[in-house]
């Protein structure tokens, strides 16, 4: 019995319009990329290039030798000019490789990565979670082997408001997402293939389902926010929860975004590695729209030839607003998980909280959480820096989706006080 | 008649004594549980009563708490200052270990560091720390929103008019919660030093000098004149940083008075210039002297 | 001499059963409605104290530490019942007003509690000074509390069947303060009046040894 | 970079989410108060001068006394987030018309300060403010307060035809009701005659108890608006209407007569004091519920709502701990 | 004997309407003491349950067949109770935390907490001669033992469940910023009289 | 064993003295405390039935009719009122209605011809400042002397109540009818007889 949805969520207000209809273009080649050595969790990797090496596209210019890790490829060809810590778009600082692309580029060409099966192509071609986690993609190809994963379940909810760049996907280049998900069945081993759209996008839905095989099942879902989220995602089509401390594969499944699916497609048929990425620039700018964003170009870059930015600009963010971090310098780069830019108005954007305003107990909170916690009750102890206190409401199962500060009505920072009562708790050693 | 019924009381009670306490003694020996003698010691000091209003379940959970370290000597409140202070002179030096550190903070930024973003949010150093890398252009230090005086037990810091968190040395007890909880503690922002530590460098700053003084005009430049001053050889300018050989120092005082900055202060309990004088004044604390060398 | 009276005044301020150490609160709280009963339930409470730490010293030694419990505790409700009968003969109306709080004083959490903190550990001088020190703060706190909610709550103090202190005729006393929640509430206060005076004591000794 | 974002305007940074809804609590607040406004304003209507002044002088006490209390503890002013005006209007409501001046004020002056300031205000405190400012002066000067209502005022203006209920006597129905079943069960008069004035104009007893209907009304609005968790509600009022079944008395005119209405819309759903959890609520409000009817039969007052709430209120963390909800993923088996 | 109804309002009775804690004013310091951890005031609530149990019947035997025939019991009972409750409480501490250390953990170490407590002693006295307190629940000139056990039960789950739910209120009265001088003691006291108040409000209901 | 013995001694040597020193002083006030309640009870019969000089217990067999003509309401004793000529005057009952807080007792007196002469609380556990108003406000106690002869309970209804305190008032008023109807039951045979 499959449910529709999971409980809880919201329904912020969606502004997809301005750039849903934006057909995808190639952003032109900037005059610097910046390409930090982690663009994923799990062991950052190291420069293998020097400054003054000159780089091909494709070239791998960063690696390590870690299970959990992905390498880093120039996206352009051009000349290492420097090595140095830079700020990524999630606030950490991290060592980046600095290159100036030659003035002649072809981005139709690039090194193929060497492999000799398709997993080793995934992995070699450096592919991370597209929907955000950029997790490496080939740990989650390679399940414990007591947990064997029937359903492969593909994420084009993009439940996030503002973001189109998985709609312009699905809709422009369906096979290529299909093609994905049969190869990572193929991969894993699974019989069933699932394509999930929130059903605010029709068109996409059409889309795959004139290119689906009757192998792929393309499911609308309703759409509320966070629908994409995985573990609401594997819900709403298995009926089944992840149970606490397990990973998704204990209920058989396996969800991977619709562009990682693309990208391993393509990897696996061309050898191309990953070296950029469909990024939706929104909100208060000149000509919002989808663009193919080569990976390590600035967000100030982008900026401008979106047009630069109009009137009071409250806040800039990198990916969606609900889960997407503020950004404190436009000279961060475009990252693998970087799905979108979008500058909110002041008016748009939440309040400053500057008073810790205290909660009135309306119980929003919990009632919107699709983890079904308390969040009311994790902000209130983390907020007097009781970790104890908060650690008895289960912090740790906090998908942080922002659902719960999202409808406070005193407008409480509750994601932030419970990601501080999160780190509270993994520091004294509490599994998650 | 009379007669009678003093003997039927006397036969009464006596006769529920000896049941009870027959029945109690034989239990003690029959039911007898080895338990730790310093638990039974301080059991004994302790008044038994079990009245609860600790908040402990019993005398004796409190007398376990106690010699296990997770209760203070002076748990007890009926049995007042007297049980503590005998509780204390048997658990000995074992749980009264004297205070011998104090924590001191490395930076004197404040309202002199130039701020990376303006914030909305947790008032929270934590929270702040974990956004775009900290509020602060700096990358080492104090963030100001005070999670360490939240923290400390003992009420021992308090935020000052430049915003940064004065510790006052006579109420701290060198606990070193304040360190594990400032989310900067553990790249040296707050450290415990001696408790006599006589002075402090207020910096803690390890990138390159120029973008050092581009984000806080109070930072250490590493311009090595307090190295050289120094007649005890107590301080040298290690990785761009002004650092102190407590095991060195003399207290004289000559560094603080050369720092072009300010960016030392007298320190210490032993100090005459009170933390909140000296804290961020350097030379131009009030009293402040350099001590003559000849004179120890 | 000068450690008698240091005992003796550790009961009334610093180690007071009622509003420091929070022990021997049931019948505080319920007899307070009227200064009179107030008055000698206190007394009532000094006397067993003060007796029961006394006999308990001065015997000491001879009590056998594993049964002391069960001795301490005939001891005292000796001395209760000793009161008990006394005040039903010789005073029956305020007996009456006391009720069960007399008996219960065998249980009153302060009395067992000093027997064995102090009495069983000290000489017989001190035991007396400590039971009346405690005993003293007991009764000083209880009237308090009694004469705010007798006169709050009734308009007026009487003693003996005398008007002693009369609020304006306008006054129309809330009853609530001579019930359970009035007792709670005030003495809520009254303990965070005694912390707030304690605690300016405290900075005013510091500033002066600073 | 943009030219909005040059260096002496600083970019702004905040933890996600980076929008919120336009929920807001002094706009949760105003609807509350709109919601009663009809059943407040027909009480004033029907009652004239008396209600009038009793509402001015209960959110009037109230605010000042928030106001007072901000200012000399130094604290932000939060007169207006508004929760102190759904106090007074809550507390007016609760109290006859001919309350004498000076109780009203002093039931304001003590849900605000007692009832809530001394909590640390707006979100902790444990008891419902109102209730306690009721509860304090019903107690404190019961005689007062019995006496006071002054029906006498208003008897000669009730004209609704009444199935044989004497409205000159002054009683409330519902005490009228209590004194016949305490004499020997049958009632005096027709119970369900009675619901059309207790529906539209009933002038007796508190102000909020003038008209159920309008009651209704407002509590479906705050149903509606999503302001309110209809747990609370339907258990008080399903758990009231069953009982007094049980009881062999009319469901109905026991539910519209009386606090009932008011006390399961208005006054158990107040966010603070009562519980968070959903199973919680339900169990709260049927505790309210079985509390208030069991109070109306058995206990030593006519009328139990400001005590079954209270007394809910007092326990609304228990129920809270007791029923916590399951988090997502804590299954013992999937499927 | 009594009916099942009877019985029943002597529970209840004893347990809410003449609530031990908030209506009688008996056993407070615990109540206070204990209330600040909800978990130790969960053991704290059992042990009570057993304590008292234990004493009522203790108590009921003696009384009705040695001090009561006696002839004795008016000045005696006194040191004759206490002496009794707290030599079976300190028998069962024994026998249980040699028996069952899981069961001791849980509840044993509570007993001691409670056997010289007002609560105890004045609920063992009330069900062996009733009329100790002037309690509105007519009892009768002496109780068979199964009355006195429902009446103690009652008593002491009335403690229990006053105990735990301001337990649970002062969980919530922790992260609350009161002013600075009531915190802790004074507030737990204000939250006590608040909830005595609407214990107020039940007083005197069936006529108890 | 050694150890045990001692112990036990030394709680057995406790419990002799404590109970020997109870026994001696329960007997040295056992009188006194008895002497204190009857006077009590004397000077409750005296203000109710000042005329009287003498209170003779009527004996078991009237007590028990009376407690069954008092049907609910306790009746615990029953004295005739003698004066100093050695007539019988009335009579001095003790009853307990049930109030708010608890039973309330008092004494009432009543003449031979069954007219109340005064009513007095001995005690009763009312709410302080509430309930306690029964005693504190004298018209109210004062007002049942007003009650004609052989009162009923319509009698009752007529008497003020006072408001906030009605079970209170009516405790106590359901003792005084349970006397009303003890004196027609029982009492008004025997004195018109004597
Ligand atoms: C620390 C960590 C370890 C993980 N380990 C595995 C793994 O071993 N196998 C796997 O398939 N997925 C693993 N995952 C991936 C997660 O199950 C999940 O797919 C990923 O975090 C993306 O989910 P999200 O975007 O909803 O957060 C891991 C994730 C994290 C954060
Ligand atoms: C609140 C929340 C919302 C999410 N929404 C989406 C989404 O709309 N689309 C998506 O592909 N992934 C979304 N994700 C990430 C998924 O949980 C999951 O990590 C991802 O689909 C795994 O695929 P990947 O490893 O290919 O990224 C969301 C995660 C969270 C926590
Ligand atoms: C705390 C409290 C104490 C009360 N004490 C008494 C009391 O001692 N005697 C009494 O008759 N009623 C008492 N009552 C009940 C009410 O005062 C009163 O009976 C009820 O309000 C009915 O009002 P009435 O007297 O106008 O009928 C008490 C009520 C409360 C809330
Ligand atoms: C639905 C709702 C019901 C409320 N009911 C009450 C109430 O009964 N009494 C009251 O004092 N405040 C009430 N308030 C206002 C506010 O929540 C209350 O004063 C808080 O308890 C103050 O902390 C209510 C608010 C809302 C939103
Ligand atoms: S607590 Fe976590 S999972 Fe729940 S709504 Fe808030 S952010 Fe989402
Ligand atoms: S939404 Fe906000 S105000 Fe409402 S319960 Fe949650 S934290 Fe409190
Ligand atoms: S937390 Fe500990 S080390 Fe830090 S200031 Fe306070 S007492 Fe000192
Ligand atoms: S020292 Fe650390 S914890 Fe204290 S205010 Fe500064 S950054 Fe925060
Ligand atoms: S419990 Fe009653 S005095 Fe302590």
């Amino acid at each position: 019995m499959a449910k529709g949805a999971f409980s809880g969520g919201i329904h912020p207000p969606d502004r997809k319009a301005a750039t849903a209809g934006s057909p995808v273009e190639w952003m032109p080649v900037p005059e610097r990329l910046v390409l930090p050595m982690s663009q994923h969790l799990g062991a950052p990797c190291v420069p293998v290039v020097e400054v003054g090496q000159h780089v091909s596209r494709g070239e791998v210019i960063g690696t390590v030798d870690a299970f959990v890790s992905a390498p880093v490829h120039s996206p352009v060809d051009g000349e290492v000019t420097a090595i140095a810590p830079c700020l990524t778009a999630g606030g950490s600082r991290v060592t980046a490789v600095t290159i100036k692309p030659d003035a002649e580029q072809d981005l139709e060409s690039f090194v193929r990565v060497e492999a000799d099966d398709p997993k080793s192509a995934v992995r070699a071609a450096g592919i991370v979670g597209m929907g955000g986690a950029t997790f490496p993609t080939t740990v989650k190809l390679s399940p414990p082997a007591d947990t064997p994963v029937d359903t492969v379940i593909l994420n084009g909810c993009e439940c996030e408001p503002f973001l189109t760049c998985d709609h312009r996907l699905m809709l422009e280049t369906p096979s290529r997402v299909i093609d994905g998900a049969q190869k990572i069945a193929e991969l894993i081993g699974a019989s069933r293939v699932v394509i999930c759209v929130e059903d605010n996008k029709q068109d996409a839905i059409e889309a795959l389902r004139s290119a689906a095989p009757g192998t792929v099942e393309v499911r609308a879902l309703p759409t509320r926010y966070p629908q994409g989220a995985e573990k609401q995602l594997i819900w709403a089509i298995l009926a089944k929860e992840v149970p606490h401390g397990k990973l998704p594969a204990a209920t058989g499944a396996l969800v991977h975004n619709v562009a990682t699916a693309a990208a391993i497609a393509d990897a696996i048929d061309t050898g191309k590695p990953l070296t950029e990425r469909i990024v939706t620039v929104t909100g208060a700018v000149k000509r919002p729209g989808n663009y193919r964003v080569l990976l390590g170009t600035l967000v100030s870059d982008l900026i401008e030839h979106a047009g630069g930015t109009v009137g009071e600009v409250g806040r800039i963010i990198a990916g969606g607003p609900m889960t997407g971090p503020a950004l404190a310098s436009l000279d961060v780069p475009v990252a693998k998980g970087t799905s979108g830019i979008v500058v909110l108005t002041p008016q748009e954007a939440s309040p400053l909280v500057e008073d810790d305003q205290a909660c009135i107990r309306c119980g929003r909170c919990s009632e919107a959480c699709p983890m079904f916690l308390q969040p009311y009750a994790i902000g209130n102890y983390s907020a007097r820096q009781d970790w104890n206190g908060a650690g008895r409401f289960n912090p740790l199962d906090c998908i942080e989706c922002g659902c719960c500060s999202f409808v406070c009505p005193t407008k409480r920072p509750l994601v932030q006080l419970i990601r501080i009562a999160k780190a509270a708790a993994l520091a004294k050693g509490v599994k998650p | 008649m009379d007669l009678m019924l003093i003997l039927k009381a006397v036969l009464t009670l006596s006769a529920l004594g000896l049941i009870t306490s027959a029945v109690l003694s034989t239990a003690a020996r029959r039911f007898y549980v080895e338990v730790d003698p310093r638990v039974e010691a301080v059991a004994a000091i302790l008044p038994g009563s079990n009245c609860g209003a600790c908040g402990n379940p019993s005398c004796f959970t409190v007398a376990e708490g106690i010699v296990e370290g997770t209760l203070p000597v002076n748990a007890c409140v009926a049995g007042g200052q007297s049980c503590a202070d005998s509780i204390a002179v048997l658990m000995g030096a074992e749980a009264c270990a004297v205070a011998s550190v104090v924590s001191i903070r490395a930076c004197g930024g404040g309202n002199k560091a130039e701020r990376a973003f303006e914030y909305g949010g947790v008032q929270s150093c934590a929270a702040v720390a974990r956004l775009a890398g900290g509020s602060l252009v700096c990358t080492a230090g104090c963030l100001g929103y005070g999670d360490c005086v939240e923290a400390c037990p003992f009420d021992a810091i308090a935020i000052d008019e430049r915003g940064l968190p004065v510790i006052d040395l006579d109420a701290c007890t060198g606990c070193g919660i304040c360190v594990h909880n400032c989310p900067r503690g553990g790249v040296g922002l707050l450290s415990l030093v001696p408790e006599n530590a006589p002075v402090a460098v207020r910096c803690n700053a390890h990138d390159k000098i120029k973008d050092r003084k581009a984000a806080c005009s109070a930072c250490c430049i590493a311009c090595k004149k307090c190295e050289r001053a120094c007649p005890a050889d107590a301080i040298h300018v290690i990785d761009a940083l002004a650092v102190i050989d407590y095991e060195k120092c003399t207290a004289c005082g000559t560094c603080v008075s050369v720092c072009p900055q300010n960016c030392i202060d007298i320190h210490g309990r032993a100090a005459t210039i009170p933390p909140r004088a000296a804290d961020g004044h350097g030379k131009n604390a009030p009293g402040f002297a350099v001590q003559d060398q000849a004179a120890e | 001499m000068g450690e008698w009276i240091k005992t003796f005044k550790q009961g009334l301020s610093i180690e007071n059963p009622l509003t420091v150490l929070m022990i021997g609160l049931c019948a505080t709280l319920a007899v307070s409605t009227q200064v009179q009963g107030a008055l000698f339930m206190g007394l009532a409470v000094i006397f067993v104290l003060t007796m029961s730490n006394a006999i308990i010293s001065a015997f000491r030694k001879l009590i056998p530490n594993e049964v002391r419990i069960p001795i301490f505790i005939v001891i005292i409700a000796s001395f209760v019942t000793i009161v008990d009968l006394t005040m039903k003969a010789f005073m029956p109306g305020i007996y009456q007003f006391l009720g069960i709080w007399i008996p219960l004083i065998v249980v009153n959490c302060a009395i067992l509690g000093r027997a064995e903190a102090y009495a069983y550990h000290n000489k017989v001088g001190l035991a007396i000074a400590d039971g009346l020190g405690m005993g003293v703060g007991y009764w000083l706190v209880i009237v308090a509390l009694a004469f705010i909610r007798e006169l709050l709550g009734t308009g007026k103090i009487v003693m003996f069947d005398a008007t002693l202190i009369g609020l304006p005729s306008g006054y129309a006393p809330p009853g609530l303060v001579l019930l359970f929640p009035g007792a709670f509430f005030i003495f809520g206060f009254m303990i965070a009046i005694t912390r707030a005076l304690g605690e300016r004591a405290e900075k005013r000794r510091k500033a002066v040894t600073s | 970079m943009s030219p909005e974002m040059t260096a002496e305007r600083k970019p702004v940074v905040t933890g996600s989410p980076q929008i919120s809804s336009t929920t807001t609590c002094s706009g949760i607040m105003l609807w509350v108060v709109i919601a009663l406004a009809p059943a407040a304003v027909w009480a004033c209507i029907s009652m004239g001068l008396p209600a009038i002044r009793t509402f001015a002088l209960a959110v009037g006490s109230t605010l000042i006394t928030e106001g007072a209390w901000n200012a000399i503890a130094k604290k932000r002013q939060t007169l207006t987030d508004g929760s102190a005006l759904v106090t007074g209007v809550l507390l007016a409501m609760s109290m006859p018309p001919m309350t004498p001046w000076w109780i009203t004020v002093a039931a304001g002056f003590i849900a605000i300060a007692l009832g809530k300031m001394i909590f640390g205000g707006l979100g902790f405190n444990l008891f419902n403010p109102a209730l306690v400012g009721r509860a304090f002066v019903l107690v404190s000067w019961a005689g007062v307060m019995a006496s006071a209502p002054g029906r006498g005022w208003f008897k000669t203006l009730d004209i609704a035809a009444t199935g044989g209920y004497d409205a000159i006597t002054g009683a409330t129905r519902l005490a009228v009701a209590a004194a016949d079943r305490a004499a020997g069960g049958a009632y005096g008069f027709d119970l369900a005659a009675q619901y059309q004035p207790l529906l539209w104009r009933n002038l007796e007893g508190s102000l909020g108890e003038v008209s159920a209907a309008l009651l209704i009304l407002g509590g479906l609005v705050l149903l509606f608006k999503g302001i309110i968790d209809w747990r609370i509600p339907a258990g008080y009022i399903g758990a009231m209407g069953l009982l007094s079944w049980a009881f062999g008395s009319d469901p109905i005119f026991n539910i519209i007569a009386g606090g009932v209405l008011l006390g399961a819309f208005f006054m158990a759903t107040d966010y603070v004091s009562s519980p968070m959890a959903k199973n919680a609520r339900l169990a709260y409000g049927i505790g309210c519920g079985v509390l208030n009817a069991v109070g109306r039969f058995y206990g030593s007052m006519p009328e139990a709502t400001t005590f079954a709430i209270l007394f809910m209120n007092g326990i609304a963390p228990l129920l809270d701990r007791v029923f916590r909800p399951r988090v997502f993923g804590w299954v013992k088996r999937n499927g | 004997m009594s009916t099942v109804g009877q019985l029943a309002l002597l529970f209840i009775g004893a347990a809410l309407i003449n609530n031990i804690l908030l209506t009688r004013f008996i056993g407070l310091c615990p109540f206070f003491g204990v209330s600040g951890n909800f978990e130790t005031s969960l053991g704290m609530s059992l042990a009570v349950v057993f304590v008292m149990t234990l004493a009522s019947t203790s108590t009921w035997v003696v009384w009705t067949f040695l001090l009561e025939p006696l002839g004795v019991g008016e000045f005696l009972y006194i040191p004759a109770f206490i002496l009794i409750i707290a030599s079976l409480v300190q028998f069962v501490e024994m026998y249980m935390r040699k028996v069952s250390p899981v069961l001791y953990r849980a509840m044993g170490i509570y007993l001691p907490l409670i056997t010289t407590n007002c609560a105890v002693l004045a609920t063992a006295t009330e069900a062996a001669k009733p009329g100790f307190f002037k309690m509105n629940i007519d009892l009768g000139a002496s109780l068979g033992l199964g009355e006195a056990l429902i009446y103690t039960l009652g008593v002491s789950v009335g403690f229990g469940f006053a105990l735990i739910s301001f337990a649970a209120l002062r969980e919530r009265l922790d992260i609350a910023p009161v002013p600075k001088v009531m915190k802790g003691n004074p507030m737990a006291f204000i939250t006590a009289g608040l909830l005595s108040l609407a214990y107020v409000g039940i007083a005197g209901w069936f006529g108890l | 064993m050694g150890k045990s013995f001692r112990l036990i001694i030394a709680v057995v040597v406790t419990c002799v003295v404590a109970a020997g020193g109870l026994a001696v002083t329960y007997l040295a006030t056992k009188d006194r405390i008895a002497e204190q309640v009857r006077l009590a009870e004397e000077n409750s019969l005296k203000t109710v039935l000042p005329d009287a000089v003498e209170f003779v217990d009527a004996g078991p067999d009237i007590l028990e009719a009376a407690q069954t003509a008092a049907d609910d309401v306790d009746c615990s004793a029953v004295y005739r009122a003698v004066s100093a000529d050695g007539t019988l005057i009335g009579w001095g009952l003790r009853v307990a209605g049930r109030g708010y807080g608890g039973p309330i007792e008092l004494v009432l007196g009543l003449d031979s011809t069954g007219k109340v002469t005064g009513v007095t609380i001995l005690t009763m556990s009312e709410t302080p400042g509430l309930g306690t108003k029964v005693q504190s406000e004298e018209w109210f106690l004062e007002q049942f002397k007003e009650l004609p002869e052989g009162f009923d309970s319509a009698d009752m209804k007529e008497l003020d109540t006072i408001s906030g305190s009605t079970k209170s008032s009516r405790g106590v008023r359901n003792g005084v009818e349970a006397g009303g109807r003890i004196y027609t039951d029982v009492l008004s045979d025997l004195s018109g007889g004597e």
